[in-house]
């Protein structure tokens, strides 16, 4: 059977209850649903400073949807999941607003928190999503974290 | 080919996109680097930290030691901070 | 500051978007919300016979909301979670509807996933309650599962 | 002292819960459930798998070898299978 894969790169917010709706409407061989909400927060990255107005996040059309796609099509094959939606928003995003959801459904909870967890970390270092932030002092990218790499290697087939 | 920038990379270098067409003996992405580097100072600038740079053939993420040979879309773009 | 900490046990079913907004809502301090929703699957939890046609989950009031109060504790001070909540359900509950909810907020995302975790991996082993599937040909109760031991295991502190 | 029964512990025995009142010889939980045993044929086939039992003393999960001494409320049950 093939699993329902959703993924959406969108300006527009999501509704969380709606895409774990979805995943789990009509069906009795799911068990477990685990969703991750990112949010913007509004400390800036580093930690240093001013709080942040927004954040704006480009992104490359096309190989964000392809790249997202390859690591869906991953954790379909490494967890028993029933079914998986990814939404990563773009543009400019206030502080408090969502950024991006991950939704997974299997019948076992381990396999759905697992393959949220690949997903998220994968988004972090993969996707080809880069964010700004804007301040009162003007506006700035945001680094790279080291422990974004680590903690998709955890994840690295060997 | 068609070359892409995102990012910082993108706003030094003052353009998201352009058409290039490197001599044969820029064979892979860390020659096009270098070859690009040297097309005027906001390519130095945008390049200036080589290892730094994150690159894509064909929407698909390449070390820079991948060859360019048959490429339609190159992009350069700092480490992803999405998610 | 104190950390929101919700835990209800009840009969009704339950609204995942309400409980993820209410620990977000306002706030411009958490980067990750992760919520699991654990559902009446139609299958016995033995795989063997014929399709369920509800769980009916009985439990010991009184300690089951301390039990799980001492563990949302525990997850308090293990990871910087700013909130979290807990909602198990009792009573009879069919195939496709809601058993338990846990709910996470957190600045970072690694927090939120473990923290979530934790917290289910210890209401499946540690919380009193007790299922029982009713099918067409009488009812039986669930058998504990050793591999939900082993995953409430890695939490144990050394 | 209160003693409460649940799921098929409960089944079993035949009543939620009951005030006990047991000889001072019975000191722990294992003791306990060695005396209930010989309460009669609905308790030894309740507690016919010791091993299995799980308890708590007011409200928290103990081991068989803990003291009851106090003990207000003391409760039978098989392995949790919540969540």
């Amino acid at each position: 059977m093939t699993v329902p894969v959703t993924i959406r790169l969108q300006k527009e917010d999501f509704d969380v209850a709606r895409e774990v709706a979805a995943l789990s409407r009509g069906r009795t061989d799911i068990g477990a649903v685990v969703s991750f909400s990112g949010i913007c927060r509004s400390d800036k990255a580093d930690g240093e400073g001013d709080a942040i107005a927004a954040l704006v996040l480009e992104h490359y059309p096309g190989m964000a949807e392809e790249e997202i796609a390859r690591h869906a099509e991953e954790a379909v094959s490494r967890w028993p999941i029933t079914g998986l939606t990814v939404i990563h928003r773009f543009g400019r995003i206030a502080p408090g607003d969502n950024i991006v959801l991950v939704v997974t459904a299997s019948a076992h909870r381990e396999a759905a928190f697992h393959a949220a967890e690949f997903l998220m970390d994968y988004l972090k270092t993969r996707a080809p999503f880069w964010k700004r932030e804007e301040g009162s002092s003007g506006s700035s990218w945001v680094d790279a974290h080291d422990r974004d790499d680590t903690a998709a290697a955890r994840w690295a087939k060997s | 080919m068609k070359v892409l920038y995102f990012a910082w990379v993108r706003e030094r270098v003052g353009k998201a996109e352009e058409a290039l067409d490197p001599p044969p003996a820029v064979a892979t992405v860390a020659d096009l680097i270098a070859w690009l580097s040297q097309r005027g100072d906001e390519y130095a600038y945008a390049f200036e930290k080589p290892k730094v740079i994150r690159a894509a053939i064909d929407r698909m993420h390449v070390n820079q030691d991948t060859a360019i040979a048959g490429a339609r879309e190159v992009a350069f773009f700092p480490p992803m901070t999405g998610g």
